[in-house]
């Protein structure tokens, strides 16, 4: 018996050897034969691409996008950071400057950046651009051939380095087709696709970069994608900023947040897109050279968008302002704050996501209006605003997290949010008696005497703080009597979105550049004009389905003032009280991404304190952070 | 029959854990009508407790008290365990027995019919009645879905089995004397399929409860109901693997491995007690 | 190994081939609270000799089938030999098979002992064609090429006039009579000492039967082997073997030559067995026994026959009777017919 | 033969007759899917950019016309039959114009190889042991490895799989965990290549082996336990047969004819991949093809897997009907 215990360890022993030595080059998840301090592995959230050699990107939707493809290998005219930029908000990258309006905004004229190269050597042109318009428009199965078809009368290039525009309709905003917030139209190389039969049709396999990386290696299977600094890669838009640090970029599919969490553990993933809240927690505690966008607590980085319970309003029970205000105020915020985000969530009262320049120019000056506001309850006036919910929520945090949470205003109003709507059962049971609605035995009927029910539709597994964000708010209207329901939609919301085939559903309507107060970048398209009849499908974005003519008004005249009219701001206010007073959707919080970035072998991310881009991976944006990482030793 | 379940569990060791286990599993179960939580309410204790005297099994991230919600989950999925179980039994019993005593053409019209229903791939068609079924999608239908494509596999084990009993002498004089064919199929072949039918049922349920559990790990569950496959849903939406909040899955888990090694234990011992050969040592048989 | 006192040693015959000394093989079973304690064997002690034909008779549940599977060493659980031995004389010194090194048993198993078994229908292996199962059971024991180990099982087989085409065949494949046959050429491929031959016939039809009976007697007497034949059937024990026992409720009740027994029955039980037989032309409706033959697991003290024999006596329930030799070579154990020979 | 010769022309019948009832059934079922995967192709082209509301009604039209969703209903249902005639699948919509048959084929080959092998692993790992364990009922290892294997049957295999890949892949890192190989090796018929291969299959094959032997074992143990006491054995152990002959061909080849059918089946399966592992692994496969094409209202793919899965199995049942007279001479001819 001793003997056999004798015998154990050295067994063990035994097998490890056998076993490490096979594994050593093996075990780990990152790619072979490349050194590790010289490559940065990201995570492309695509996941697995099934269409792996595809990287014809004007094709649409055949192949991956963020693989790397539009972060390191593709480029465009201009960049909008959704942070506060490497050099400024506005980065002219193949353009050499802002683009030129006419006085009636019917012809942009562009000048291009001078002694940029394809990869192949070939010098870019104005033809390329001209080529990236022409050839869209003529192949209208592509990308972007209808908003091309729809804009563009011509374009000509008077010399190879000046581009010009004739507009079919006035459009003050035109450019922002070729402004990177996430994607835009990228530059197509004339003269790879000139020789391609059916452009459609081609899979652009390699690829010819004007990014500063050209394809190293790929995955057929769709799970990795390697791509190489180019060795001129001065002659990139990267160029001006000095030397990108990593020499290969690596963007991968992790697999499911557990995996996320273990390969950034092993060190084998350096940039997380995103995971659960718990799985955030889970690193900060266990990896001391985890770093996300805030260093403590609440660690997520706000993305310029705003998840909210959006209602469809063509329903006859969302048509009533007061409705919608009753449920806004069924709400508690902190219970959806800790319920989706574990209280690591950015609240935001108004329509425009708390990120990026919004709170500065919207939040902070509109504040006294907000604490202001009243609404009538049918029996009385109330105040509904509560300036400390954000100050509540860092409290109630405190006990549990300690140090990390901020006692500053300024830090709070940063990380947390600054007011949101107080809880009033009893105001919203007088708006929905105002509005009709009737509670008998503790459940309310609509005025046609049906029981309310609401539906909230959530996406599942696909966006889980939203569907936990929808859990919470359908078990606070619930207890007030509503017949609320959970409704996952996961893989039927997008043609459910469209078709409006809700009750309501948590995602958003509002996106924006983040690091731009020009709001038209969602508010345009909430134009009544856009809104599809019941049943038929809704154009992009204004899901809400909202119609109301004192919006188009704003909406019209945004359309006549130029992108960096301050007067746009103005406007960009009016929509903002507009949408208080009518709540057609209730905003929530920004969209937090639980970006984690690991300090082992580089250095440099964005962050909080250092908020040069948006550390999100799979942004076009995120190009910015090549060029300031610095191995870590 | 009480005779039966005394001698059982005085004489049967297996019989006995297996009914402690059961048991167990049964009063957990129960005592989802006692539970002073209502199952879908979340934040109404503190949540990422472990176990402790007053949370025997933890409270989840989702501030629910662990116990509390096994007793649902559990509830819920042996209840639709059982549904698919049953039902899927009938029909595997009833179309395999005809088939395989009737032979000819019935035998072959059936036997495609099951053919099909082999070769359909489930997944697909699962998901794609979840899309189609929406928020009415209850545990129930998917049972009723689940039963409708779970017979077929064992319909033609039983089928070959009653096959091979129909060449045997006891049916055919069953023949001669003249009994019907339903008469033969219930009193003389439905007694030899029995163990299969219990060994399979168990198959049956762990086929079933894990598909449920594949569901919502893709995401395509009820989570209005609490499963054992809801709680693992919501526990991968928490990451409680590597958060550290283990109690949320090992319970769970725990669970579902003790009704089913319970459930095998009963159905091993039944299967000796009704045995014809056990039947006969007990009656004292000697040559 | 000392003679029990009932069977003295017979110092003028050859010593036989098998010798069963108060044999007793009980059932200890305990299932589900039901305790039973089956003495299936109780007390049984014959010779066969060399070249004979030993018949077993009894009714079913007497235990005849319990003590060959005893004799041939066949005991699992719950079957348990309690006492006694089973002594072949090609397997001397260890009183039974189930007592003998697994080797022993293995190297005698077919090459002297081999085994007819009741009811012959599932005894061959339904997946397994004839020749894989004579070279399962037999190649080993037979020192010969492959090629003279196939003729010697057609030349056999020829025997039992059987095609050596049924070698390729599937047991299913073949009728009742043909598969027996088979079985038979199975059990004697190796020349055997000795054959334990259990209701072999039983299922068959009456003119297969009595052709299968001629084979198993033609073989015996070919090979010279001794033959354990048992079977319920009086009819089959006449034509074939050449001593008979009786047996009743797990004891022997009575051991003659065949021919004596039918002629001269002593025991009441033989009696009735013998005189149930039918016979041409005969209308008389018999009288059967009354009562039913008893549970082993609670049989009646004394004589077991008692409760249900036309000739019970007070002794009868009191002690057991020994078997007794009334007259050379026919023993019997009765009160009735040998006298209270109690002290 | 002859007899035979018209059961496998009957037999092949029914075989046409499944497969053409199957591809209906998942045409009509595929078909009502309410997913719209013009929709969806939009949703994800344009739900990070900036794209004019005018321009998505054009985007609508053209996807369309490109992904033929053209033509009456019985149009596209003929254009289907014709092409599934000329193996041909047509283009995926969610990565079109990609073919089908190339995103199968990619996927497909993965797939086969890890569930082939591991399903037949597991199988036999079963079924030995399974019968050993109903052959020899006292041994006491085979006694626990029946309590392992009902223990671990009933483990929901996400958690299994979960466990797995935190024990090898964090706790003691000695396998990958990630992907049919190692990154940034090409795939080619190197040394490097296929040991990465074998290396990154073995925590997938040891979970499914893990979470599949279970059934198989106890399956096989209880068909054991009972042909042991058939006439034919307790004969040939009388007969002195060779105990490791009585087991092999005796025992367990007679057990082993059900058996053999459930391992046409699961490997008919196989077409169906393993999505949960290719998910917790992140294992190439087709179980994730299959269900992101479910996603995407790809029913063009869909389609495309199931009816190859379709055939896969009814090739599986075929075989085994066709093999069964063989597998178990009893069995009749009719």
């Amino acid at each position: 018996m001793n003997r056999i215990r004798a015998l154990v360890p050295a067994v063990c022993a035994l097998a490890l050897q056998l076993f490490l030595p096979i594994s050593s080059g093996h075990a780990q998840g990152i790619p072979q034969n490349i050194p590790r301090k010289e490559l940065l592995i990201l995570e492309n959230p695509e996941g697995t691409i099934k269409n792996a050699g595809w990287f014809n990107i004007w094709a649409i939707n055949a192949g991956a996008q963020s693989n790397g493809l539009q972060q390191a290998a593709l480029d465009t005219l201009w960049y909008i950071d959704p942070e506060s930029g490497i050099n400024g908000v506005w980065e002219n990258a193949l353009a050499a400057d802002k683009p030129q309006y006419n006085a009636d905004f019917t012809e942009m004229t562009v000048k291009l950046s001078k002694g940029i190269f394809w990869s192949d050597g070939v010098e870019f042109t104005a033809e390329d651009v001209l080529a990236t318009v022409m050839l869209q428009i003529k192949n209208p199965g592509m990308r972007y051939s209808a908003v091309m078809a729809s804009n563009v009368a011509s374009v000509e290039a008077p010399d190879p380095y000046t581009v010009v525009f004739k507009l079919k309709k006035p459009n003050s905003r035109f450019h922002a087709n070729f402004t990177v917030r996430w994607g835009a139209v990228w530059i197509l190389p004339k003269h790879v696709f000139e020789k391609v039969p059916d452009p459609a049709k081609f899979d652009f396999n390699k690829p010819i970069s004007l990014g500063a990386y050209v394809l190293h290696s790929f995955d057929p299977d769709g799970k990795w994608y390697i791509w190489q600094l180019r060795d001129d890669w001065q002659r990139t838009t990267l160029g001006r900023f000095g030397k990108p640090g990593p020499k290969y970029l690596a963007y991968v599919d992790p697999g499911p947040p557990d995996k996320r969490v273990i390969a950034q553990l092993n060190h084998e993933l350096d940039v997380i897109h995103d995971i659960a809240p718990e799985g955030m927690f889970a690193l900060a505690k266990q990896s001391k050279s985890t770093r996300a966008w805030f260093k403590g607590f609440p660690y997520g980085h706000p993305d310029p968008t705003l998840p909210a319970v959006i209602f469809n309003d063509q329903n006859e029970l969302f048509k009533n302002r007061d409705v919608r205000w009753a449920l806004a105020l069924l709400i508690d915020i902190k219970a959806v704050s800790m319920a989706s985000y574990r209280g690591a969530a950015t609240i935001s009262a108004i329509g425009v996501p708390p990120t990026g320049t919004h709170p500065a120019t919207y939040h902070q000056p509109m504040e006294e209006w907000l604490k202001n506001f009243e609404i009538d309850t049918g029996k009385r006036k109330i105040k509904p605003y509560d300036p400390t919910i954000g100050k509540q929520i860092a409290d109630m945090l405190r006990p549990s997290m300690g140090e990390q949470i901020p006692s500053d205003p300024k830090e709070i109003a940063r990380a947390f949010g600054m007011g949101w709507w107080k809880t009033d059962p009893q105001a919203a049971a007088e708006l929905l008696e105002k509005a009709g609605f009737t509670k008998r035995g503790g459940a309310w009927s609509t005025p046609d005497g049906k029981p309310f029910t609401v539906r909230v539709m959530v996406e599942g597994d696909l966006r889980p703080v939203m569907t936990r964000a929808g859990t919470m708010i359908v078990q606070q209207w619930k207890q007030a009597g509503i017949d609320a329901k959970i409704d996952v939609a996961q893989g039927t919301l997008p043609t459910r979105r469209a078709a409006g085939d809700f009750d309501s559903f948590i995602g958003w309507s509002v996106e924006t550049w983040g690091g731009h107060q020009d709001l038209s970048y969602f508010l345009d398209s909430w134009h009544s004009q856009f809104v599809a009849e019941p049943g038929k499908s809704q154009p992009q974005r204004n899901w809400q389905r909202w119609s109301n003519p004192e919006l188009d008004k704003i909406i019209e005249q945004t359309r006549s003032v130029g992108f960096d009219d301050p007067k746009s701001i103005e406007l960009g206010k009016e929509y903002v009280k507009l949408a208080v007073k009518e709540m057609p959707t209730i905003p929530l919080m920004a969209y937090n991404v639980f970006t984690a970035m690991d300090q082992t072998y580089w250095t440099g991310y964005p962050t909080a304190e250092d908020p040069y881009t948006d550390p999100v991976p799979n942004w076009g944006n995120s190009r910015y952070m090549f060029v300031k990482l610095k191995p870590a030793h | 029959m009480l005779r039966i379940l005394r001698d059982l569990l005085r004489y049967n060791p297996e019989f006995r854990i297996g009914i402690v286990l059961v048991g167990f599993v049964l009063i957990l179960s129960v005592l989802a009508s006692f539970s002073p939580y209502p199952p879908d309410q979340v934040y109404v204790v503190p949540p990422d407790v472990p176990p402790s005297p007053t949370y025997w099994f933890g409270t989840t991230s989702r501030g629910q008290d662990v116990f509390w919600q096994l007793t649902f989950a559990i509830r819920n999925t042996l209840l639709f365990g059982g549904t698919v179980a049953l039902i899927s039994r009938v029909l595997a019993l009833v179309i395999g027995l005809v088939s395989g005593y009737k032979g000819g053409w019935i035998d072959r019209v059936l036997m495609s019919i099951n053919d099909t229903f082999i070769v359909m791939p489930l997944l697909p068609i699962l998901v794609l009645f979840y899309f189609v079924m929406r928020d009415s999608m209850s545990w129930l239908i998917l049972a009723l879905i689940m039963a409708c494509l779970g017979w077929a596999y064992d319909a033609r084990l039983i089928r070959s089995v009653a096959m091979s009993l129909k060449t045997r002498e006891f049916t055919q004089s069953s023949v001669f004397s003249g009994m019907s064919t339903r008469e033969i199929l219930v009193q003389e072949h439905l007694p030899y399929v029995m163990p299969i039918v219990f060994s399979t049922t168990m198959n049956n349920m762990v086929w079933s409860i894990g598909l449920e559990v594949t569901l919502s790990v893709l995401g395509f569950t009820d989570i209005n109901t609490p499963t054992i496959g809801g709680m693992i849903y919501w526990a991968n939406q928490h990451t409680a693997m590597v958060a550290g909040i283990w109690w949320w899955i090992a319970f769970p888990t725990a669970i579902v491995v003790m009704t089913f090694i319970g459930l095998f234990l009963l159905a091993v011992s039944m299967n000796e007690y009704i045995d014809p050969r056990s039947r006969l040592s007990r009656m004292g048989g000697a040559s | 190994m000392t003679a029990s006192p009932a069977l003295p040693a017979r110092p003028d015959a050859a010593a036989p081939i098998l010798a069963v000394r108060d044999l007793k093989a009980h059932f200890r079973t305990n299932h589900f609270g039901v305790k039973r304690y089956v003495k299936a064997v109780d007390g049984i002690s014959f010779d066969v000799r060399r070249g004979e034909i030993y018949g077993l008779a009894g009714e079913s549940s007497s235990g005849k089938t319990t003590l060959i599977k005893t004799i041939a060493g066949a005991i699992k659980p719950p079957l348990e030999v309690v006492g006694g031995t089973v002594d072949f004389a090609f397997l001397p010194g260890y009183g039974g098979l189930h007592r003998a090194p697994p080797a022993e048993v293995a190297r005698i198993r077919w090459r002297h002992l081999s085994y007819i078994m009741q009811g012959s229908m599932n005894v061959l292996n339904p997946v397994r064609r004839l020749r894989a199962t004579f070279a399962d059971f037999a190649r080993s024991h037979i020192d010969a090429s492959d090629r003279q180990f196939e003729q010697a099982v057609v030349d056999h087989l020829a025997r039992v006039k059987l095609d050596a085409s049924v070698l390729t065949a599937y047991p299913h494949e073949l009728s009742g009579g043909m598969r027996q046959r088979a079985t038979i050429a199975l059990a004697t491929i190796c020349r055997p000492d000795f054959i334990i031959a259990d209701e072999p016939t039983t299922a068959l039809d009456v003119v297969v039967q009595k052709d299968v009976l001629g084979m198993i007697r033609g073989i015996q007497r070919e090979i010279g082997s001794s033959v354990l034949f048992v079977t319920h059937d009086m009819g089959v024990h006449a034509h074939l073997t050449d001593r008979l026992g009786i047996m009743y409720a797990g004891r022997l009740v009575e051991e003659a030559a065949t021919a004596e027994i039918f002629r001269r029955p002593l025991h009441p039980y033989t009696r009735h067995l013998i005189s149930s037989l039918p016979r041409i032309g005969d209308d008389i409706q018999r009288k059967g026994l009354e009562g039913s033959p008893p549970s082993l697991a609670d049989p009646p003290p004394g004589c077991r026959f008692h409760p249900r024999c036309p000739l019970a006596m007070a002794a009868c329930s009191e002690r057991v009777p020994d078997m007794v030799e009334t007259e050379p070579d026919h023993r019997v154990a009765c009160f009735a017919v040998n006298g209270d020979q109690a002290p | 033969m002859n007899g035979y010769l018209i059961y496998i022309v009957r037999r092949l019948g029914q075989f046409v007759l499944v497969v053409f009832i199957g591809i209906n059934l998942a045409y009509v079922i595929t078909h009502a899917t309410p997913i719209d995967p013009v929709e969806q192709s939009i949703s994800a082209a344009t739900s990070f950019g900036n794209t004019a509301p005018d321009a998505i009604e054009q985007m609508r039209t053209s996807l369309r016309e490109l992904y033929g969703l053209g033509g009456s209903p019985v149009e596209q249902y003929l254009v289907f039959w014709r092409r599934i005639l000329r193996a041909d699948f047509g283009p995926s919509m969610s990565a079109f114009p990609t073919p089908v048959s190339t995103l199968i084929g990619r996927a497909l080959p993965w797939t086969a190889g890890l569930l082939m092998i591991s399903t037949i692993i597991t199988w036999v790992l079963g079924n030995l042991l399974g019968g050993l364990a109903g052959y020899y009922q006292k041994s006491r290892g085979l006694k626990l490895m029946g309590v392992i294997a009902m223990g671990l049957h009933p483990i929901p295999y996400y958690i299994l799989a979960l466990l797995l890949l935190i024990v090898f892949g964090f706790l003691w890192p000695v396998l990958p965990i990630a992907g049919g190989s190692a990154m940034n090796l090409p795939q080619t018929w190197t040394w490097d290549f296929i040991s990465s291969v074998l290396m990154h299959a073995i925590l997938p094959a040891l979970s499914l082996i893990l979470i599949g032997i279970g059934s198989w074992f106890l399956g096989m143990r209880s068909l054991v336990s009972n042909v042991v006491t058939e006439d034919y054995v307790v004969y040939a152990e009388l007969g002195g047969v060779d105990r490791h002959r009585i087991l092999t061909s005796y025992v367990m080849r007679n057990a082993l004819v059900p058996q053999v059918t459930g391992l046409a089946i699961s490997l008919g399966g196989i077409f169906n991949g393993a999505v949960i592992t290719e998910k917790v692994f992140g294992y190439p496969g087709i179980g994730s093809l299959l269900v992101d094409a479910v996603y995407a209202g790809d029913y063009g793919l869909v389609l495309g897997v199931t009816t190859i899965s379709i055939v896969g199995v009814s090739i599986g049942v075929l075989a085994i009907d066709l093999l069964y007279p063989l597998l178990d001479p009893r069995v009749k001819v009719r």
